[in-house]
């Protein structure tokens, strides 16, 4: 549809700027006829002003004389050449085409054709979720506060996982907050509470905070939610190596790809220039993973800066393809939305860690793998 | 899908525009017909695409469509019908949008109306409006898109700063830039006047009625803004110096000058460069206000975003507008003189110490506008300049104005005799002497500067009449003849005595409403009593009500006069729920001797929820600014009714030759 | 002549046109407003500490009689600031990696808020005054919270930062300037 | 919606502490003509958190404290040159509505009078070499006859390269 309007403003534009310039061709003044009428018109005006009273006889003689004085003078004056035709058709002919194409391509460059239009009216499933969702909190809480025996671990987290979605991070950490004393706040939990800190102080890790992710460290050294926000605080205190160290080692610590990878990597790389140290790549933990081998990577770095924009270009493109048969891989879309950022490409970007966000959702709230989606939309302007 | 048929449209309009920018140009230098007239075409489509784009935002906005970042960030789904609309140019991608709106429906007016100028004229104008096009819509496009996208959408608006979601404010815009870009028109003619190396007959006369029209638009914008401020700020103010404000008022005062300066260019061919350069001048103070408010350049109460690369690329676009247009004058303007010759004793001579006088003001305030900028560059130090800098610099030029104005009119061309003039208007004088004599005496010890303007308000009132007087002939004639003299006198010379008028009226509001404004600021409970300028005006209490995206709270204030009752005033405070932020809703009782002004803020403390802060005031003669404001107003549109400005340019005499033009 | 009066207008609009670029350059803060202070003694006043906490309160004494020629910060906070929260970590770190000393002003708080404040995040501070009423505020000049000033050994204002010492930039130019301090406090004694 | 999760800089404006309404009742003097005073001294000063506006007519807190300290001053005997230069002292020329005379603001206030000046003299020039003109082409109209054909008004219209 949305391609048909397109094509069909693109003709139009052609058609009008094909047949410009064409037409009638009565109203065309030259300068001296256009000057003439004018003063003769001055001089009527003066007839008119002598008429009502307005200049006396003799200014009215003046002022007639220096107008015709003028117009006399106009008259000596050469006129302009003799116009010309139809020459130069061709080149009118070029520019509407030109035009739309420009047109297109700058579109190409700012448009977002696949986002739907959302006009609020049509979006009441979505506010009724909402409102679902706020009822559904309400009516958990009196449950759970009404419960003699404080209420199950779950069904706490629950609520304060809902009130992460809503966005009531203080009310999370409220609710995780009751919990820690009890025997099952285990390390996920613990750190979950360390992040509804962390979001609801605007994304700053406070000592609060910092003293949660060390303590659910404790209860288990290998989260790595935990990990990721203690380096986030230390680079907030104006420790940017330590915070790297820190990932970095975790990092190395690990067997394997991980998911929550990708998210230390793009914080590794961000902190890495500002204290000189080397960009960390993701193909180096994860040699299995689709996406440039090492030696890909080794030849990229050789190539020439277009070279290397197309090299990068035709491995986004076999990513998208695939990920447009394999639409539920949600690492795959963050890896295509890093990769459009990369090329620049907001748009595309902004789709790909649309479309992994929407994923996102089923996931346990600890995972890094949300952060890093949220922090990219959130840079990407969503 | 509607945004981006919006952002596809934008596209193409940028596109059109360079092609508009180049081909007209071109043709008009090689004489080629066709290219010439393709600027008609494409100002057509300009306007249609620009338009398309516009409704798509617009549409956006009315349905709430939050996947458009724009209407996320300055909307909201409660907001009412009448600010959801206005809120499309409420941002500054919206306000963009606008103003880019305004600039190609003036070139589609130039290339529909512009029967009668010179083809060439017409196709070199058009071409540099395009650039004009170009160059915004590229900074619109590359820098501030109003169609940028979010997805997933959020769920709501974040909404409008609530301050601007009043009637006033959402009209202030679309004014002022009718004035703005008004003024684009009379640049562009006058850089194709440059580029032909000479000024026809036939430009002066276009430039008058687009001035005109662009000054009336720029008035009534300036106005609607002061009256917001007025009513809607809660301590009745209504001008500030605010550098925001001066760089709408520059543009003013140059565009004021421009259409003196351009009625001696029309009748006299005098003063071509000088018409020129004001012409350009004024465009370009246009677009630095543009810059201004822009880029955060300076601090003020109401710019717009803070943003350093917006203010490069807009820079760079005054660079080659501003710098292209006056290297362009130095060029050819040292070619281009001549004119009709006159006397010291003149019309002329009168014109042109008007144009002094508005140009030396003009310079003064871009100058304390800019003053702290320079400063802090030259030596780091920072200082302010307000409101007593412009008191004691372009006040006085300005009543120097009055004066002149006074006289001005009664001037012949030519050659005049000043003596008879003043003879004429001697008993102006006395009266106005004796009025400021007895304002002295009414208010001894007050501001000096109060006793003066009002003596000047009132010889500039009773000039104007003497001159209108004179003009029919009234007291020398028999009415009969008077009447018929008044009955044919031309609009033009309406315009000019009710404009002249409506300033006179003016300064009477400035100086009651700031010489002489009385305040009473107290806390109020239930009961309380408040006398000022001789009216009781009793607090009966606040009451809780519900707006559609707001809560109010509305105190109801009775007021009396000798025991009588007079009114009900009913300030607001209004704290938006979305936007988070609370607003003042003064009420006012108008009326021609001065405005009863109250408005409430917060309970003085959160444990005395029964006491409050009230203020009000007493502002004489404040309406007279508006009622003054709306004559100048009005004495531009009879101007732009007369036949002469209206029809600009009459077209060709019929039966006349025409000139060789390429059969068909 | 007419040609030189032709060129006027072109010549004063590029020099605006320059200043006006100037005025762009991302550095400058159009908001900010140079402290009179600097290179000045440290105004007086004498704050009490905040109440029910153990800190000393602050008096310029304290920051003029400072015997070694160890500089010292003095940092402007409150507990309804958002951003003094942010900047808390730097200086916090400072304090315990970069031994400096560091002085607080806490800005029209209530005691039982900036005790909680304190609490939550630690209280890196040698000494705290409780401005209430905002006095001292307006002795130091300042137009904000959080800022955050450097003194020298001799008691004499270095330098004034506006706003969280927060990221690269802000926390070289505290070095910067408690070197300079540093290097000032040497000759004095 | 997505809340904002700053890991970095934490670009956050400096907030101003609780808000008030201009002048508060509590604030006015007993005595009227220290009012007046007051009240024509925050006119003149700028308040230094909320872009230009003066501290009168500002909401913010430093500017209630401003107000309330400049009301202290004139109580305690200053004249209103001792209370500007009172808060000179602390927050610079910046603060001051009305620009001091001092060298940095020199040509501040005598640009209008040159500007003026200047343009008054290119004024005159115009208007006695355009006398000049006009009292000798009327010599010649006199001397030749209103013979319009060579009136050197004619130069009016002939503009150079038409």
């Amino acid at each position: 549809m949305i391609w048909i309007i397109f094509s069909f403003m693109a003709v139009a534009v052609f058609l009008t700027l094909a047949l410009s310039g064409l037409g009638r061709k009565t109203s065309d003044l030259s300068r001296r006829e256009s000057a003439s009428a004018i003063f003769s018109d001055q001089i009527g005006e003066v007839e008119k002003d002598l008429e009502r009273g307005i200049i006396s006889a003799e200014e009215a003689k003046a002022a007639r004389a220096e107008i015709e004085r003028r117009l006399k003078a106009i008259d000596r004056q050469s006129d302009d050449k003799a116009i010309m035709g139809h020459s130069g058709r061709a080149l009118i002919l070029l520019a509407a085409l030109v035009v739309p194409a420009l047109g297109a391509g700058l579109y190409w460059q700012l448009g977002s054709p696949y986002i739907p239009s959302q006009p609020f009216a049509q979006r009441e499933g979505e506010q009724a979720e909402a409102r679902e969702i706020a009822d559904l909190a309400v009516r958990l809480k009196s449950r759970l506060e009404a419960d003699e025996t404080g209420g199950p671990t779950e069904g706490w987290v629950l609520l304060a996982q809902t009130y992460m979605r809503m966005g009531r991070f203080g009310d999370a950490a409220d609710a995780f907050e009751g919990l820690l004393d009890r025997p099952n706040a285990n390390s996920a939990l613990v750190s979950q509470y360390g992040e509804a800190l962390v979001y609801a102080d605007d994304g700053v890790v406070t000592p609060k905070a910092d003293r949660a992710f060390e303590r659910a460290l404790e209860l288990d050294p290998s989260n790595p939610a935990a990990t990721f926000y203690k380096a986030i605080g230390l680079e907030q205190a104006g420790s940017p190596d330590k915070a790297y160290d820190l990932l970095k080692t975790r990092m190395d610590a690990e067997e394997e790809f991980r998911p929550w990878m990708e998210s230390f990597v793009a914080q590794l790389n961000r902190i890495a220039p500002s204290i000189g140290r080397a960009p960390v790549n993701l193909a180096a933990f994860a040699p299995s993973m689709p996406g440039p081998t090492a030696d890909q990577v080794a030849a990229a770095e050789e190539m020439s800066d277009e070279d290397r924009q197309a090299f990068i270009r035709s491995m986004v493109e076999r990513l998208a393809s695939r990920m447009q048969e394999n639409p539920g891989d949600l690492d795959g879309w963050m890896r295509l939305g890093n990769a459009y950022s990369v090329l620049g490409e907001t748009d595309g970007a902004r789709n790909a860690y649309g479309r992994a966000r929407d994923l996102a959702d089923d996931l346990p709230q600890g995972d890094p793998r949300k952060v890093a989606i949220d922090r990219a939309l959130l840079e990407l302007g969503g | 899908m509607i945004p981006e048929i919006g952002q596809f449209a934008l596209a193409l309009a940028l596109a059109v525009s360079l092609v508009q920018s180049v081909f007209p140009l071109i043709g008009a230098a090689r004489n080629n017909v066709m290219w010439m007239r393709s600027a008609s075409a494409t100002s057509v489509l300009l306007t249609a695409l620009v338009a398309i784009a516009f409704a798509a935002l617009m549409w956006s906005f009315v349905v709430s469509d939050f996947t458009v970042l724009n209407v996320a960030s300055n909307s909201h789904s409660l907001k009412p019908m009448l600010f959801k609309v206005a809120a499309t140019w409420g941002s500054h991608e919206g306000s963009l949008l606008l103003w880019i709106l305004i600039l190609v429906i003036f070139g589609l007016g130039v290339s529909l109306l512009a029967r009668n100028i010179p083809l060439k004229l017409k196709a070199r104008t058009l071409a540099v409006q395009a650039w004009i096009s170009a160059g915004f819509l590229s900074f619109m496009l590359f820098t501030s898109n109003p169609f940028d996208r979010v997805f997933p959408a959020p769920l709501d608006g974040q909404d409008l700063n609530p301050l601007l979601q009043d009637v006033g404010l959402a009209m202030h815009p679309p004014f002022l830039y009718l004035g703005y870009v008004g003024f684009s028109i009379v640049f562009s003619f006058a850089v194709a006047a440059l580029i032909e190396g000479r000024v026809d007959p036939a430009w002066a006369r276009w430039v008058r009625p687009w001035t005109l029209a662009a000054w009336v638009f720029l008035t009534l914008g300036i106005v609607l803004g002061s009256w917001w401020a007025y009513y809607e700020l809660g301590w009745g103010g209504w001008w500030f110096w605010d550098p925001v404000e001066n760089v709408s008022f520059m543009p003013w005062l140059a565009g004021t000058a421009l259409f003196h300066s351009a009625i001696v260019t029309e009748k006299r061919g005098s003063f071509k460069s000088w018409t020129i350069l004001l012409a350009v001048l004024t465009f370009s103070l246009s677009l630095l206000g543009t810059f201004i408010v822009r880029s955060g350049l300076l601090t003020s109460v109401h710019a717009f975003s803070v943003d350093p690369e917006r203010g490069i690329y807009i820079l760079a676009l005054l660079a080659v507008a501003i710098g292209g247009s006056l290297t362009l004058f130095a060029i050819r303007a040292p070619e281009m003189e001549g004119g009709g010759l006159f006397a010291p004793i003149s019309r002329e001579a009168g014109l042109l110490i008007n144009n002094l006088l508005l140009a030396t003001a003009t310079a003064t305030v871009l100058f304390g506008t800019l003053y702290p900028l320079l400063l802090e560059a030259v030596t780091g130090e920072k200082i302010s300049v307000g409101p007593p800098y412009y008191n004691a610099s372009f006040v006085p030029i300005m009543l120097v104005l009055v004066v002149v104005m006074g006289i001005g009119p009664l001037l012949s061309w030519k050659r005049a005799d000043l003596r008879g003039v003043l003879s004429r208007l001697k008993w102006v004088a006395g009266v106005s002497l004796l009025v400021a004599l007895l304002v002295w005496y009414l208010d001894t010890g007050g501001p000096a500067l109060a006793v003066v303007s009002i003596g000047l308000a009132v010889w500039l009132l009773g000039a104007v009449l003497t001159e209108w007087a004179s003009r029919i002939k009234l007291g020398e004639a028999p009415l009969a003849e008077s009447l018929r003299r008044a009955r044919s006198l031309p609009r033009s010379h309406y315009g000019m005595v009710v404009a002249h008028a409506g300033l006179a009226v003016c300064m009477i509001g400035f100086i009651g409403s700031s010489a002489w404004k009385s305040e009473v600021v107290t806390f109020a409970e239930p009961g309380t009593q408040i006398e000022i300028a001789g009216f009781d005006v009793r607090f009966d209490g606040v009451e809780q009500l519900r707006g559609p995206n707001y809560l109010s709270r509305a105190a109801t204030l009775t007021v009396f006069r000798d025991g009588a009752y007079v009114t009900t005033l009913q300030p607001e405070r209004r704290a938006y729920l979305v936007a988070g932020t609370s607003t003042t809703e003064s009420a006012i009782r108008t009326t021609l001797a001065g405005d009863l002004y109250a408005s409430i803020s917060e309970p003085a403390a959160e444990s005395e929820q029964s006491k409050w802060t009230l203020r009000i005031l007493y502002e004489p003669l404040v309406v007279w600014i508006w009622i003054g404001s709306g004559l100048l107003a009005f004495g531009g549109v009879l101007s732009l009714s007369d036949r002469r400005l209206r029809v600009g340019a009459p077209r060709k005499r019929t039966g006349q030759s025409s000139v060789a033009v390429a059969a068909e | 002549m007419k040609r030189l009066f032709a060129l006027f207008p072109i010549t004063i609009a590029g020099i605006l046109g320059a200043f006006l670029l100037w005025g762009l350059n991302p550095d400058r803060d159009p908001n900010e407003i140079p402290s009179v202070l600097i290179s000045q003694p440290v105004p007086e006043f004498d704050l009490p500490p905040v109440e029910g906490l153990d800190t000393h309160g602050l008096s310029s004494t304290d920051l003029v009689e400072n015997d070694g020629s160890a500089p010292i910060v003095v940092n402007v906070f409150a507990s309804w600031c958002v951003p003094c929260r942010a900047e808390h970590a730097v200086l916090t770190r400072m304090v315990r990696d970069e031994g400096i000393r560091l002085m607080g002003i806490n800005y029209k708080d209530k005691p039982q808020d900036a005790r909680k404040w304190l609490d939550d995040l630690g209280n890196p501070y040698e000494r705290i005054g409780s401005d209430l009423d905002g006095r001292a505020g307006i002795e130091w000049g300042i137009s904000g919270v959080p800022e955050t000033f450097v003194i020298d050994g001799a008691g004499k204002v270095v330098f004034r930062f506006v706003g969280p010492v927060l990221g690269d930039e802000a926390i070289s130019k505290m070095r910067t300037a408690l070197d300079q301090a540093r290097a000032a406090g040497g000759e004095a004694s | 919606m997505i809340r904002r999760i700053v890991i970095t800089a934490v670009t956050l404006a400096m907030l101003v502490s609780q808000p008030a309404f201009a002048v508060e009742p509590d604030e006015i003097l007993a005595d009227p003509v220290l009012e007046e005073r007051a009240r024509a001294i925050s006119k003149q000063v700028r308040c230094v958190v909320c872009q230009n506006q003066d501290i009168d007519s500002s909401n913010a807190g430093v500017a209630r404290d401003l107000r309330l300290l400049v009301r202290e001053r004139l109580v305690a005997g200053d004249t209103d040159q001792q209370v500007m230069d009172f808060l000179v002292a602390r927050y610079g020329d910046y603060v001051l509505f009305n620009p001091p005379w001092k060298p940095s603001t020199y040509i501040l206030w005598v640009a209008p009078i040159v500007i003026l000046g200047l343009g008054g003299i290119a004024t005159a020039a115009v208007l006695t070499q355009n006398a000049r003109r006009y009292r000798k082409s009327r010599k010649q109209e006199t001397e030749r006859g209103a013979s319009e054909e060579r009136n050197p008004e004619n130069h009016s219209l002939t503009e150079p390269h038409a």
